[in-house]
């Protein structure tokens, strides 16, 4: 085991003389049933003392859930189990424990908040009933004194109009007043831990920031000690007390936040934290070469549905002006239905626009039909932001990259030697052309979705959220990769991202969008440095660990 | 008291002269009576009638209705009514139109008696007012027996032993009758459809049931006193119940058969008719329609055996199953090895297995069969339609009929041979029209007889029916009835039952 | 809401317009004549001629659809060529055991499959599970009669509990009522029993991977209480659907039941007007059933709402 | 929402190109005949594939096995009991029982597999014409409620009295009203597939519309379909039985379990062996069909597979 887990060399001041509320000690878990034992976790050994926050970092797949579903008792019964360790809560083994006893410590003892808060709750259930449960099974309340202390909770959590908010369903409200109720219904009744998975990974970075503060702020108030998993260092920097490094499956390193910011030991460590980008943006020579890519007062709104529903139209995107040059990385930035999407769509022409023009190398394909819109589909590509959902599971990565070229009419050896340079381009070995792309992870099916893109040579690439959902190593190669390809073929690149130092990273011209409408342009300097917008500002404000400078280990 | 009785089939055209289907036929000898009966012995008895007087030229016939006839509505029978309900009938029944050709006048004489004139003598007239079936001459009041005869009547009221309750009445489904208090019934003894009428019960309900093994076990289990027809293979069901009576009523039974297409090859030629008659045997036929021999038997006669006009002519070509012989015929034809099209109704019990024998039969001789199954309405369809095989139309169906209809040579529409013009099958043989003439004229019974036995001759030589044999259908009862009348005809009077 | 009923039967026009002229085309060349069934089989065939002069069934098929239309629009289905009755009141006098059927099945399948599908989506994979199955496999290849029959032959022949055949309306009490309707609804659920169960089960297990389920369970809600409450619900629409798709295909059962059982429904006046080529009995049935079948996709449709609040009309 | 989608299982942080993570979870051709292989390991669907094994092959040499002419009739031995000719004693024609469930399993498993084949054709065809065509789509659906409306029934006593019983008839009175079904399911897998990225790429790539579909929609429908098509073919043989019950089905000299088990319900209480031996063999097949077409499924759609 690497770091001393139950000795944090800067133990926090508040927790230092406390004893730990949750020990886990050499904790494995193992997959059910495979004869050669695979192990999920192994060796995981980290505390939490009252009051304390623990932030847990690794990329995907370390084993981060696993470890908190391990402590809430709620590993798949068919497939994961514990095999060796323990799991003190407050002293007690809870690998130990009966299930009845279990289901007593859930919500009393340790409490979690999951991060799709979109799912997360029942939604054919009232908001208010789901969090009564919680008191009907641990509580001998009366159904007033309940309501009233539910009422009181979502108080707390600062809801508007918490008797109406009791009476919704899920659907009713807005990601972030749903991730509250989820929290109401893990601190309702006081717990000693709190397990929140990535519980803002799903929502916009004004609502991260407000849930974030919410958290920090019911911690100090109930002393709860907080075991906070995240992929992000943003989040990390802001929060953090102390912080676990995992990294498939084990603890590679725990210490306490400017330890391992500041002086990461391992590898491993130095290389994830290196890898956030910087919110500062790079500075670049503006461009003068020629537009690609034109829109002009480009609108779009959604009709409300079709014969039998009532109509209520969405203007999803309204009177958006933008370009782009040869060469250029525009990125589109906005919180989450500010209709960068719609715009994306919009210009590969998967929406069909309401209004405006998009000019491609001046010709409008805005409203290009059938025939017409064939060619245009050659110049305009996309890549999108699910690498999981966006190749066809059924199909060769080769077919798959070289399905355009056919489309066109190339011959399949040609297209499949093209195809074997472009996989060379995106830094994958022509061997992968004979695979499916599950056996490939998250940021090389990127990578295949872009030599897809890149197959038809197109003019203009749109990236929609591109790299969002891949983890900050990888995401790191996938943005190098994307600027050296424009250098390398000078394309012109429409880059949306709800992530500001993404942005900063790599574009060269920033669109801020916000309800549908574009409220600020310019150099990604001016953007980030200077904002002349309240939402703009607002954006930046909330984006968290500003005060941070990753790639150097130290503080702004 | 109730007798609950499932019958055949469910009632849904209930006028009697419109169709001559048997379930409406018994209903009509529920609700309407007739001028004359007939006993068991087969004898001519007066009904309503209370007499008839013949003249000296045997050519007029004057009926004298009895006292205290009422219609149902409580109005008197008088003779008006009758005469219009002999000329309705006379127009749609097939004896009927025959007998009009020889009958020059039908007249009132006064309230209580009319009187026919006809052209010569025949005792054909009093035949077919006795007529068992189908399509009896029933008698009804004036203002209904007007309604055209090819319009089905809108109110059912007769002068019979029982009556009819509209309120009630589920077409296909429900029938009641409630007995009828102001009926008169003869005082002789009843016997088929002569004698008194006497009923003993309030009601009588009839139900239909869809499915054969319902009402089997709906009698097992006392829910229903009568079972009209007990499919024979359900019988060791009901045989072995000691609350069950199973008993044959109708003693005369019915004759299946098959008739030949003789419009179209190969069956227009009569050496193959004769091959097939000779390929197909009875017994096979019988033992798959019938099973238990108690109640099937084997004949040759066209008008039945234990009638009047039985006659064993052609018991060697039609009853055993010959297929050397029918193979040396097929040679000598020269058949080309035509399909011959057989219709198969799968919907009926009674007619459903004889096509499968009948196929099996000719296939063994060396025919090439195509069995064709549809419901038997397509078949009732199907057997009028005039085209050749290849187009839609036949070689081979096959049915059955009661005796009862059966017996002579006008009741038996089979052996009607004028072409085109006769029932479905079409054969031309002049000579079998001309036999039919003269029995209509004929008086003398042993003159008959021969005409009868010609026409038998001739219908097996020429192929214009193919006997397939005779069965009966037993009825079964609750063992609380009693007094239950065997008759050709199912009739619910002189029935008693018991509360136990 | 009403808005969207209305629109919804309005819309049900066209369909039941379309199903009347193509179950009139159908008839119309289906051989088979109901002049020959109404004379009997030995008729001739100016016999016949008159009769369907009388019927109007000699006028081109073209004039006899606008006439029979024309008489629709006034809410006349005519009457049967058979026994002259309107073909209104027999539907109507048809309608009750149909009704009491299909209602009767619907309640017992309920209550049936849903429990044990959620026994089975509870046990997934065990053995009780596998046993439920199998059956409900079982359930699927015994045909309705031969479940009928065996029955009638325990319940009413040998241990004599109900009548084996008939019905009597629910005025006449409702025991009689009842007793008459136990083996039929019983013979008839068996299909429904398997289907709905496994629907159930395959939809339970589904919702049973979704997030909000490991939120219930971090509650410190047991097993039963996610299963019935927070799996259950959500599992409802698929269910919902199927039993409306399982009622709309009632109508074919129950022909088989109504005759097994002797029931004096709309199932058996179906196949017996076919089979006499009653025409005006079979389309007045056919619209009938189209518009029922298009009620009760309505009626789903308006149920889903109350099971899951997320959609609305 | 900017859903960060959690990985698939077996995925692991892989930042170097060349490493593969070990599980295999989504179908992929060559190894789906594998998997497939694989699963004959457990014991129940072992049971399964050989009796639908053995019903095939029964079926295709239904003439080797010691069968008699399954339509000869022989009124003089009608309804025996099991002897040494007649191995399941005879039926109410005299025809061998025995040979007629041999030579029914060929009947049924093609009225079976006829229909669902048929079913599956068409339902695939409208139902992707209807999710994929948003103009077509209220038509068709309206059409497909109106001809789920009309009974199967009356269609096949319809068809059978317009073309005589035969198993063409009868597949097609089974099918008709099947088939609106079918196109549903369809239809709404592929409403769904249709805004999937893959799907999206494909259309941005220029992908013609026959491609698209054939390509990146249609299998998607595969799995579901199997489930389906299991119930047709159960329903298939049941109604075929139902038609036989109500007199519109196969043409009695056929034999087929289902019309064998209609024909033989007159004697159940004399002679249940009539609709026992069928019944028996037409259960087996259809618990095999059964548990084959989940496992099929459930390799096809690792993602039922997970749930169920
Ligand atoms: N039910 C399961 N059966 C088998 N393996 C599993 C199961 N659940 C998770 N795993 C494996 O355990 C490992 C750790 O998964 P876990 O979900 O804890 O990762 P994570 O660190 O939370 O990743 P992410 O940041 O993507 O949420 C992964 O390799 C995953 O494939
Ligand atoms: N197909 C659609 N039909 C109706 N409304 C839509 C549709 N797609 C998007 N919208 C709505 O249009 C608005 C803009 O959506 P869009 O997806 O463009 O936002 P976005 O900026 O991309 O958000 P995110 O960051 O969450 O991806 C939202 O209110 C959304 O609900
Ligand atoms: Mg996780
Ligand atoms: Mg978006």
């Amino acid at each position: 085991m690497i770091g001393s887990a139950s000795h944090p060399r800067k133990p926090g001041p508040s927790s230092e003389l406390r004893a730990p509320v949750l020990e886990i000690d050499n904790l494995a878990v193992q997959v059910v049933g495979e004869p050669p034992v695979r192990h999920i976790l192994e060796d995981i050994s980290f505390n939490i003392r009252p009051g304390e926050m623990l932030c847990v970092v690794g990329e995907s797949g370390s084993g981060k859930s696993v470890t908190s579903l391990a402590v809430m008792g709620l590993l798949p019964p068919g497939s994961l189990r514990t095999s060796t360790g323990r799991i003190l809560v407050e002293g007690e083994d809870i690998l130990k424990a009966s299930q009845a006893r279990l289901r007593e410590l859930r919500a009393t003892r340790m409490a979690m908040i999951f991060q799709e808060p979109m799912t997360a709750l029942n939604p054919v259930e009232k908001v208010g009933e789901q969090i009564d449960e919680v008191l009907r099974i641990h509580t001998k309340l009366s159904r007033a004194e309940r309501r009233a202390k539910i009422l009181e909770m979502l108080d707390a959590v600062h809801m508007p109009d918490v008797e109406r908010i009791y009476d919704s369903y899920p659907h009713q409200l807005s990601g972030g007043q749903r991730q509250r109720v989820v929290i109401s219904m893990a601190l309702i009744l006081e717990p000693k831990i709190l397990i929140a998975d990535e519980p803002t990974t799903a929502l916009d970075v004004t609502t991260q920031k407000q849930i974030l503060t919410l958290i920090r702020e019911l911690q100090k108030k109930h002393n709860t000690a907080v075991l906070f998993i995240t992929h992000d260092f943003g989040v990390v920097a802001e929060i953090a007390d102390r912080i676990v490094v995992m990294n498939k499956g084990r603890v590679i390193e725990v210490g306490s936040r400017d330890d391992i910011l500041a002086y990461p030991r391992e590898p491993y460590t130095r290389m994830l934290v290196s890898s956030v980008p910087s919110l500062v943006p790079k500075q670049r020579a503006a461009l003068k070469s020629d537009i690609v890519l034109d829109l002009k007062e480009l609108s779009k709104t959604y009709a409300g549905r079709g014969f039998f529903g009532r109509g209520r139209s969405i203007a999803a995107a309204q009177g958006v002006s933008l370009s782009v040059r040869k060469g250029e990385i525009v990125g589109i930035v906005g919180e989450s239905g500010s209709g960068k999407s719609t715009v994306a769509r919009c210009v590969v022409r998967l929406q069909d626009p309401t209004s405006g023009n998009i000019l491609v190398h001046g010709d409008d394909i805005a409203k290009a039909t059938g025939s017409q819109l064939r060619p245009m589909r050659r110049r305009v590509q996309i890549v999108f932001q699910d690498p999981y959902r966006s190749l066809n599971p059924r199909r060769r990565v080769g077919d798959s990259v070289i399905e355009g070229l056919i489309n066109f009419g190339q011959r399949r050896d040609e297209a499949l030697n093209r195809a074997r340079e472009l996989l060379g381009l995106v830094g994958l070995s022509a061997d992968a052309m004979e695979r499916y792309p599950h056996q490939f992870s998250g940021g090389q099916r990127q990578r295949i979705c872009i030599a897809r893109a890149l197959a038809l040579d197109p003019d203009i690439l749109v990236a929609d959220e591109a790299v969002s959902a891949l983890d900050v190593s990888v995401q790191a190669q996938v943005l190098k990769l994307l600027d050296e390809i424009r250098e390398r073929i000078g394309i012109a690149v429409l880059f949306i991202t709800h992530d500001l130092r993404v942005a900063a990273q790599i574009c060269d011209t920033i669109v801020v969008m916000q309800h549908g409408r574009v409220v600020e342009a310019g150099s990604a300097a001016e953007v980030l440095t200077a904002p002349r917008q309240d939402y703009t500002r607002a954006l930046i404000e909330a984006a968290p660990g500003r005060d941070w400078d990753f790639q150097n280990f130290r503080p702004l | 008291q109730t007798i609950t009785a499932v019958m055949q089939s469910g009632l849904r055209v209930m006028d009697p002269v419109v169709s001559t289907a048997f379930i409406t036929r018994d209903h009509g000898y529920m609700i309407y009576d007739t001028l004359l009966g007939m006993n068991e012995k087969f004898e001519i008895k007066p009904q309503m009638a209370e007499k008839w007087e013949v003249a000296e030229d045997q050519k007029t016939y004057t009926f004298t209705l009895r006292d205290g006839l009422k219609w149902h509505d409580g109005a008197p029978v008088t003779s008006e009514d009758c005469v219009a309900s002999l000329k309705r009938w006379a127009q749609q029944d097939s004896t009927g139109q025959v007998l009009m050709t020889m009958v020059s006048d039908i007249a009132v004489v006064d309230g209580k008696s009319f009187k026919v004139v006809l052209k010569e003598p025949t005792s054909l007239l009093l035949e077919s007012l006795a007529k068992l079936s189908s399509r009896p001459a029933f008698m009804m009041p004036k203002r209904i027996a007007e309604t055209p005869a090819s319009e089905s009547i809108k109110e059912f009221i007769g002068s019979g032993p029982f009556k009819f309750v509209a309120s009630e009445f589920k077409p296909g489904l429900k029938v009641v009758y409630d007995k009828n208090k102001d009926y008169v019934p003869r005082s002789e003894p009843a016997s088929w459809t002569a004698g008194g009428k006497v009923v003993n019960v309030d009601r009588v309900q009839w139900a239909a049931m869809p499915d054969q093994m319902t009402p089997v076990n709906a009698l097992m289990n006392g829910e229903i006193d009568f079972i009209q027809q007990v499919p024979f293979d359900l019988l060791p069901m009901l045989e072995n119940n000691n609350d069950v009576n199973v008993e044959v009523l109708d003693k005369l039974g019915n004759w299946t058969y098959y008739r030949f297409n003789h419009l179209h090859p190969p069956f227009n030629n009569k050496l193959l008719r004769q091959a097939a008659m000779h390929a197909v045997g009875q017994d096979d036929v019988l033992k798959a329609l019938v099973g238990n021999p108690k109640y099937a038997k084997t004949c040759a006669a066209v008008f039945g055996c234990d009638t009047p006009y039985a006659d064993t002519y052609g018991k060697d070509v039609v009853i055993p199953s010959n297929i050397d012989k029918a193979k040396q015929l097929l040679k000598e034809a020269n058949y080309d090895g035509t399909p011959i099209v057989v219709l198969q109704p799968t919907d009926l019990a009674m007619v459903a297995p004889q096509p499968i024998v009948i196929a099996s039969a000719l296939r063994k001789a060396g025919f090439k069969v195509d069995l064709k199954t549809m419901d038997w309405q397509s078949v009732v369809t199907q057997q009028g339609n005039q085209k050749s095989p290849s187009e839609g139309g036949w070689n081979i169906f096959s049915t059955y009929s009661t005796l009862a209809t059966s017996g002579n040579p006008f009741g038996n529409t089979t052996v009607a041979a004028n072409g085109t013009k006769a029932w479905a099958g079409w054969p031309e043989v002049p000579e079998i029209e001309k036999l039919r003439l003269e029995f209509a004229r004929a008086t003398d019974e042993t003159k008959r007889k021969e005409i009868t036995a010609q026409i038998q001759k001739l219908a097996i030589d020429e192929g214009v029916v193919g006997p397939l044999g005779q069965f009966s259908v037993p009825a079964a009862y609750s063992k609380k009835l009693t007094g239950v009348l065997a008759s050709p005809i199912t009739v619910f009077w002189n029935i008693k039952k018991s509360d136990k | 809401m009403l808005p969207y009923i209305a629109r919804r039967l309005l819309a049900t026009v066209p369909v039941m317009v379309m199903v009347a002229v193509v179950v009139f085309a159908i008839l119309r060349l289906t051989p088979g004549d109901p002049a020959a069934i109404i004379a009997g089989d030995d008729a001739t065939a100016e016999q016949l001629d008159k009769i369907r002069q009388t019927m109007g069934l000699d006028k081109p098929i073209y004039l006899q659809l606008v006439q029979w239309l024309a008489r629709l629009m006034q809410g006349d289905l005519g009457v049967s060529l058979l026994s002259g009755t309107p073909v209104l009141s027999m539907i109507g006098d048809r309608m009750g055991p149909s009704l009491a059927l299909a209602l009767g099945t619907i309640v017992v399948t309920v209550i049936i499959a849903i429990p044990l599908g959620i026994i089975a989506a509870w046990r997934q994979g065990k053995l009780l599970d596998r046993a439920i199955m199998t059956l409900s496999v079982l359930g699927f290849s015994v045909p309705t009669f031969v479940v009928g029959y065996l029955l009638i032959y325990s319940l009413s022949i040998k241990l004599g509990w109900f009548p084996v055949q008939g019905y009597k309306p629910l005025s006449e009490g409702f025991w009689p009522f009842a007793q008459r309707l136990v083996l039929p609804v019983l013979a008839l659920s068996g299909v429904y029993v398997a289907l709905i169960a496994r629907i159930t089960r395959s939809s339970i297990i589904e919702v049973m991977g979704e997030d909000f389920i490991r939120t219930a369970r971090s509650k410190g809600a047991t097993e039963r209480v996610v299963l019935m409450r927070h799996a259950l619900r959500n599992a409802a629409v698929p269910i919902v659907t199927i039993i409306g798709i399982g009622i709309a295909s009632l109508i074919s059962g129950v022909v088989v039941t109504e005759s097994v059982f002797n029931l004096p429904g709309l199932g058996r006046l179906v196949v017996e007007a076919v089979l006499a080529r009653d025409y005006p009995v079979i389309q007045g049935l056919i619209l009938l059933f189209s518009f029922i079948y298009i009620l009760i996709n309505l009626l789903v449709d308006l149920l889903y709402p109350v099971f899951d609040p997320r959609i609305r009309y | 929402m900017q859903a960060i989608v959690n990985p698939l299982p077996g995925e692991s942080s892989g930042q170097a190109s060349g490493e593969l993570p070990s599980t295999v979870s989504a179908p992929q051709t060559a190894s789906v005949l594998k998997q497939l292989v694989g699963t004959l390991k457990s014991g129940p669907v072992l049971v399964a594939f050989v009796i639908l094994c053995v019903v095939i092959l029964a079926a295709l040499s239904a003439p080797l096995l010691g069968t008699n002419d399954p339509v000869a009739i022989d009124p003089g031995s009608r309804l025996r009991g099991i002897s040494p000719e007649h191995w399941l004693g005879t039926d109410a024609y005299g025809r061998d029982t025995y040979s007629r469930v041999v030579y029914g399993a060929r009947v049924s498993l093609i009225v079976g597999a006829g229909a669902t084949i048929m079913c599956i054709l068409l339902g695939l065809l409208i139902g992707v014409v209807a999710g994929y065509f948003r103009a077509a789509d209220a038509i068709i659906m309206r059409v497909m409620d109106g001809i789920m409306a009309i009974p199967s029934i009356l269609l096949a006593i319809a068809l059978v009295s317009l073309t005589g019983g035969s198993i063409l008839t009868v597949l097609v009175a089974i099918t008709v009203p099947e088939v609106p079904r079918v196109v549903r399911l369809v239809r709404s897998v592929i409403l769904s597939v249709r805004s999937e990225p893959y799907v999206e790429a494909a259309i941005s790539l220029g992908t013609p519309a026959p491609t698209l579909l054939v390509r990146h929609m249609v299998p998607n429908t595969i799995a579901p379909l199997i489930v389906q098509g299991t119930y047709v073919f159960a329903a298939a043989i049941l109604i075929e039985a139902t038609l036989s019950f109500l007199g519109a089905g196969l043409p009695p000299e056929i034999p087929s379990w289902g019309n064998m088990m209609s024909e033989g319900r007159m004697y159940f209480q004399l002679l249940p062996g009539l609709i026992l031996y069928p019944g028996i063999v037409l259960a087996a097949t259809l618990l095999s069909v059964n548990v084959l077409g989940d496992v099929v499924r459930d390799v096809l759609d690792p993602k039922m597979a997970k749930k169920s």
